[in-house]
């Protein structure tokens, strides 16, 4: 189904120029979201739009998120990009953005369909990739890289929605598979990841590989793993693309990385906002590409960084 | 013998004003001005700082920090401090949440909430009081501990609590005022009253400015301890119910944030993390200076990186300010 | 010594010991119930040690505290006050963050109010502060003044005010009138006389003999960390006194 | 009139170990004895916690938090705290890696690094003693001030820094030891020597113990916070540095573990938060058992969810040991 | 009063108030060289709080001190005592947490080492310490044990040791005896003679009048926050002093 929540945007804010955008998204310290900002930022200057980007102070931080988006909706934008902590902590802040009918685009991390219900809010549209399918993703090449055996998971932040979904993802594609011996949580910290690796390497010395559910930890555990002399032994994946990684991958310290293009996914939701207030009707849900980078592709992707390496059409360029 | 009696140096008897401003220990009027210089830049700066709109948005932001502060601020002034209330706050939401799935009745939910969080200062202050064991210590313990209890029960994910009651608590309201802002003034007004016309508030005051002292006169200051930690403990509760309300979940990653800034507030509040010398008022003030700054700096569209390096200087200028006064 | 001549409290064979530091080696004390009891000692004695054991400060390490006949073993301060015994540490054992009348009315706070809900009733407590402190200071500022801005004596003013201020039935004052002026230690004199003539017993610490003489009826001595002699102030003076706190009077066989 | 002179009550002259632990306070047993049960209980369940190559690990992964629990050592024994440990420490890193980016220089790098990050220090010591802030509000400000700062330095992306020297730092070092453990090992030597044998640490424990009375008798307490916090930041900027080289990069992430780590360390090794008695040793013993118990928990393979509630136990446990040892 | 009379210090109409509470207002003293200048007056009459301006603690609100002859305007202690002047408060301003000989040496460590690098020198410190307690105290335990354990007289036989080691032109010691006993008491005493001996100049803060009789030569009397009297001491008793500090006795006209 295709109907939009955007289309009742009023037809005199429908040149580009008018297009005023608040978008709040997460943390600050991750590189991920910083690609992110760049995208939604390029983006906006192509098209010659207004954009004001807030981003809560970190990770956990709920209610300082809703807080910015509640302040933010004070004033006169006619289009929020919003990538929630949590399905649901945005919630409350936008039920007035809603009641307004100013269009809400939503990226990355969805928001709780029934929390959304419950306020009457009804995105334009979600731009982001299924956390779970990356995580599924890595499953499987690791499943193909070492074919059996022992792996552990190092997640981000215990309880972390993200972190958690693609730890899900990972563990569901290697079941049966492979021997999951422990997950540990690093809460997105290479120091932590690093260190944990260390330990669980320690702990099991016929370990075969490592999920991270970030490439920063990735990262981290790639050190240990090198530390350790075990590089190629041990198989390491993890989940971002940021450029760090690629070029690891490129070296061979990391294995593989699903990249999910934080740059296009805010891109995406600017042409989102651009399209809603232009009256267009476009899709309630754009997957945003996702491609599992390994030694092979790796150059590729680092050339065609901060965009996609493999091409896509794009569900909002059209019309 | 009596002719000295006039009796010398004068005091004010009637503490005026000026006699109390004369006297009065500075810090404790940081908050206060802090906010007050505040509120004027910001609305100069962006009128919208000052709309009806937005102070509403502001209140009802700061209800939660408000009643963790007027926690944190007994036990800090009884010389401790109680790192844990963020994640006792934290479980106290997933227990309510979790009851709510299971029972479906919002009132047992909530008492369970509390009763949880309660329960997590209980033990902190008898392990306080009874073991010996430094605040600091302990209190980082309950952090860690309460946590990881709380991944546990929710094994780790949010569990969606969508209930109209809880709804109304957060959007609706009297007048301006949404009810978790009215629910914040109460808690503050008792807990003034508690710690300024009551015993065990005077013996708080006691044992934070000497326990030695309050012990040789017959004050039971392990049973302080475990006061303030367990009321400290049930606030988190009540600041959980609030939290689940506005959020629409209960999230078991506990939101670090809160865990400095409720000692923040309070200190910011002119309260002595050495003890002896409290007020509800300041940590208040403290906690709408926190909240406010956030609001305005994102209303100013300051960038996000920014912005922390804002907050830091702003925070210690609002502290520094009581010293120009002078 | 004998303890059933009806006292009204006896200390004996107190031992306590602070890590490598031995307080009190064995320490003995009797009170005649209406009487002023003097306890003397050199710096370090441990006259004061001695007075916390009794009031619950430190537990002792042996011996036996009997109160009014029946034994006691106060665990803390409160158990003490509760009993009716109020003490002027030392240390006066202010807290210096509160103003004066909530330090003399700290545990003992006037309440109003309907069932559970009880508010302090300031304004009495004030007033009734006021009044307690007048009769022994001259130079107080207001009871609302916190402590902690109090000259040395006034503090100790406070302090006495507080002990003498409960009807109990014993007072220890360790030298109470230390950092007095003339004035207030004259009225700390009549005060004491006021507390001896309504029959609370009272146990004297003091450096000042003659005050010993003015004031007591028995004297105990002691000496690092033992109780050397008693005596009844009626057969004895100065230079007995001075001797056998100094040592140059060898200790009573009774205590050897 | 001298005849009473055999010197009473006696006191051993020379403090005999027993006549220490009869009389040593016992907090600063915690760490220690914590640590040995620690080490015998996980080696039993798990031989391989007590296996060289583990040791080895763990050491190193202390290195960083003993670094940080020395300077913070310093800044407790005057009755401070410093919140801002952790971010400088960041900010440090984050001026190592831009310097050596543009210069190439790792010296120069290091160089800007820990001086970056004695500038906070500086900063904070400053208008802690002479604007008369609460340390816990300046360097809660200066929390957020370096981090916000170390954000817009890096513009949010890590940095990375690949050099044989930092490499060798982390990998290679002397027998069992790398070399960021003996850097670790010799900064707290030093640091125990500028405590207990000169005159700089006496002056600190004089001014954590009583403000007025040293002040009263001419210490300069003013310059002895300066100089307690100009420590802190140059050792978080030593810190740093074995950040680098460890992790191979410098991060804008605000390492927010280390925060409260550091002054655990600190309270576990039985530094008082209220100043005058300090210990380093002890603070050197609570970052090892901090790590430790990580790692163990991590060998026996706790899942992520259990191991919260674990640590938060075990660290009260350990705190409590000293009392059963009464 | 004339300032140029060879004083080694004046202090004159010193003004100094905390809020509300007018501690000092119109205080006046003069030390002359070698003699013991006694300062008495009522509980809260202002004696510690002029003590503390002139010794740097409290920058006083309006008045001068003149030192040998020269202005001085002491913003800290320690300025104070680089310039000669020891202080024994009557606080002590002791740190508990500290040892005796780490109180006794505070500021005034001696070291040992090359050039920048340089050690406490412990061993040679404690030995000092332990002859500078014992010539005052009888009890005291080792001099590296914590001052916080220390009972009420032995702290202030530190406190006074402390004040007196270091060859100073100007001693003040504020109520210096109030807590010790008759040995102790009687050797400040004898210290104090040798002090003098060795021409320094005290200031002897204290209540018992017939000590002040005893060692000083002149007396300034303070009541109320104003200095209402100087005496020679030759040329006055005991009833005239009680009646300038209770107030029986009206102030010299030079002082209204
Ligand atoms: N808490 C403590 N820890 C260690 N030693 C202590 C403690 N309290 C007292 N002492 C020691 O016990 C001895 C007796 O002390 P105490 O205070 O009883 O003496 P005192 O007779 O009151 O002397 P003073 O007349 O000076 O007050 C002293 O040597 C003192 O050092
Ligand atoms: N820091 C302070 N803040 C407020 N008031 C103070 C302060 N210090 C002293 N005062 C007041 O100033 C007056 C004088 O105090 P001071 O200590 O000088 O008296 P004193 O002459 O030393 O008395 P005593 O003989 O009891 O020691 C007192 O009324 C006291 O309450
Ligand atoms: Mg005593
Ligand atoms: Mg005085």
């Amino acid at each position: 189904s295709s109907d939009s929540g955007g289309t009742e945007a009023s037809p005199s804010e429908s040149a580009a120029s008018e297009a005023n955008i608040a978008a709040v998204i997460k943390g600050l310290d991750n590189p991920f979201f910083q690609a992110m900002e760049d995208g939604i930022n390029t983006e906006a200057q192509d098209t010659g739009a207004q954009v004001e980007i807030q981003a809560a102070t970190s990770i956990t931080d709920t209610t300082g998120q809703a807080e910015k988006l509640t302040a933010m909706a004070q004033q006169d934008y006619n289009c929020f990009i919003v990538n929630p902590i949590s399905g649901t902590n945005l919630v409350q802040s936008l039920a007035p953005v809603a009641a307004a009918g100013t269009p809400v685009v939503n990226i990355d991390s969805p928001i709780d369909a029934d929390a959304a219900q419950e306020a009457d809010l009804t995105p334009a549209t979600y731009i982001g990739t299924n956390n779970e399918a990356a995580g599924g993703k890595a499953g499987d090449y690791m499943v193909q890289t070492i074919s059996s055996g022992q792996v552990a998971l190092v997640g981000g932040i215990a309880g972390d929605v993200t972190s958690q979904a693609r730890l899900d993802g990972f563990t569901a594609a290697v079941e049966g598979k492979l021997d999951i011996v422990q997950t540990v949580a690093a809460d997105w910290e290479r120091q932590k990841a690093l260190t944990a690796a260390t330990d669980i390497m320690q702990a099991n010395p016929d370990l075969k590989g490592f999920f991270a559910a970030n490439d920063d930890m990735g990262l981290g555990i790639a050190r240990a793993v090198a530390n350790e002399g075990k590089t190629g032994e041990i198989a390491v994946i993890s989940v971002d693309g940021n450029e760090d990684a690629l070029k690891a991958v490129e070296s061979g310290d990391l294995t593989a990385t699903v990249a999910q293009y934080p740059y296009e996914i805010g891109a995406l939701g600017v042409q989102a906002c651009e399209a809603v207030l232009a009256g267009q009707t476009i899709p309630t849900n754009v997957e945003s590409p996702t491609a599992l980078v390994n030694k092979d592709n790796a150059q590729q992707a680092i050339d065609a960084f901060p965009a996609p390496f493999e091409e896509f059409e794009n569900p909002l360029a059209g019309s | 013998m009596t002719t000295a009696s006039p009796v010398l140096p004068e005091v004010e008897e009637q503490t005026s004003l000026r006699a109390r401003l004369a006297s009065a220990p500075w810090p404790e009027l940081a908050a206060p001005i802090g906010l007050v210089v505040l509120v004027i830049v910001f609305g100069v700066l962006d009128s919208t700082f000052v709309s009806g709109g937005n102070i509403e948005a502001m209140l009802q932001a700061s209800a939660i920090l408000v009643v963790l502060a007027v926690g944190q601020t007994f036990v800090v002034a009884t010389a401790g401090i109680d790192l844990s209330m963020a994640s006792t706050m934290t479980l106290g939401a997933i227990v309510l949440g979790l009851t709510y799935r299971s029972t479906d009745s919002i009132w047992l939910a909530m008492l369970a909430g509390v009763l949880a969080a309660g329960a997590v200062g209980v033990l902190s202050g008898t392990i306080i009081a009874k073991g010996g064991v430094t605040d600091f210590i302990v209190t980082l313990g309950a952090l860690s501990a309460a946590s990881g209890l709380a991944l546990i029960l929710s094994d780790g994910k949010p569990i969606p609590v969508l209930n109209r009651f809880m709804l109304k608590l957060a959007s609706g309201g009297i007048g301006p005022f949404s009810w978790s802002v009215i629910v914040a003034a109460i808690v503050a007004v008792l807990a003034h009253i508690a710690l300024f016309n009551s015993r065990f508030g005077l013996h708080v005051l006691a044992t934070g400015g000497s326990v030695e002292s309050a012990r040789a006169v017959g004050v039971r200051t392990a049973r302080v301890k475990i006061a303030v930690y367990t009321l400290s403990g049930l606030l988190a509760g009540i600041a959980a119910i609030l939290l689940v309300a506005r959020v629409g979940a209960a999230e078991p990653a506990s939101n670090t944030s809160f865990l400095l800034n409720s000692v923040a507030a309070v200190v910011l509040g002119g309260v002595s993390l050495f003890g002896g010398r409290a007020t509800i008022i300041g940590p208040v003030m403290g906690a709408l200076l926190l909240t406010a700054l956030v609001n305005g700096l994102t209303l100013l569209g300051l960038s996000q990186f920014y912005q922390p390096l804002a907050v830091g200087i702003v925070v210690v200028l609002a502290a520094l300010l009581t010293r120009f006064q002078k | 010594m004998s303890e059933n001549n009806g006292a009204v409290m006896t200390a004996t064979h107190i031992r306590k010991s602070f890590g490598n530091v031995h307080a009190l080696k064995d320490a003995s004390l009797t009170m005649l119930p209406g009487e002023v009891t003097a306890l003397i000692g050199d710096n370090g004695a441990g006259k004061s040690t001695l007075v916390r054991c009794v009031c619950g400060i430190h537990p002792p390490d042996a011996g036996q505290v009997v109160l009014k006949g029946s034994d006691v073993r106060f665990t803390n301060p409160e158990q003490a006050r509760e009993a009716g015994i109020e003490t002027v540490h030392q240390n006066l054992a202010l807290v210096e963050d509160l103003t004066v009348w909530q330090n003399l009315f700290l545990t003992r706070e006037q309440t109003r109010g309907f069932g559970p809900v009880q508010f302090m009733n300031r304004r009495s407590m004030a007033k009734r502060a006021t009044e307690m402190v007048s009769t022994l200071a001259i130079n107080v500022p207001s009871v609302k003044s916190r402590v902690r801005r109090l000259s040395g004596g006034q503090r100790q003013a406070v302090a006495i005010a507080r002990a003498a201020g409960w009807g109990s039935s014993i007072v220890i004052m360790d030298e109470p009138t230390a950092a007095l002026g003339v004035q207030e230690t004259a009225r700390v004199e009549e005060l004491i006389h006021d507390l001896k003539a309504n029959g609370i017993s009272i146990l004297l610490i003091s450096h000042n003999f003659d005050q010993v003489l003015r004031l007591s009826d028995a004297v105990t001595v002691m000496r690092s960390g033992r109780t050397v002699a008693t005596r009844r102030v009626s057969a004895t003076h100065g230079d007995e006194l001075v001797g056998l706190v100094t040592g140059a009077v060898p200790a009573d066989p009774e205590f050897q």
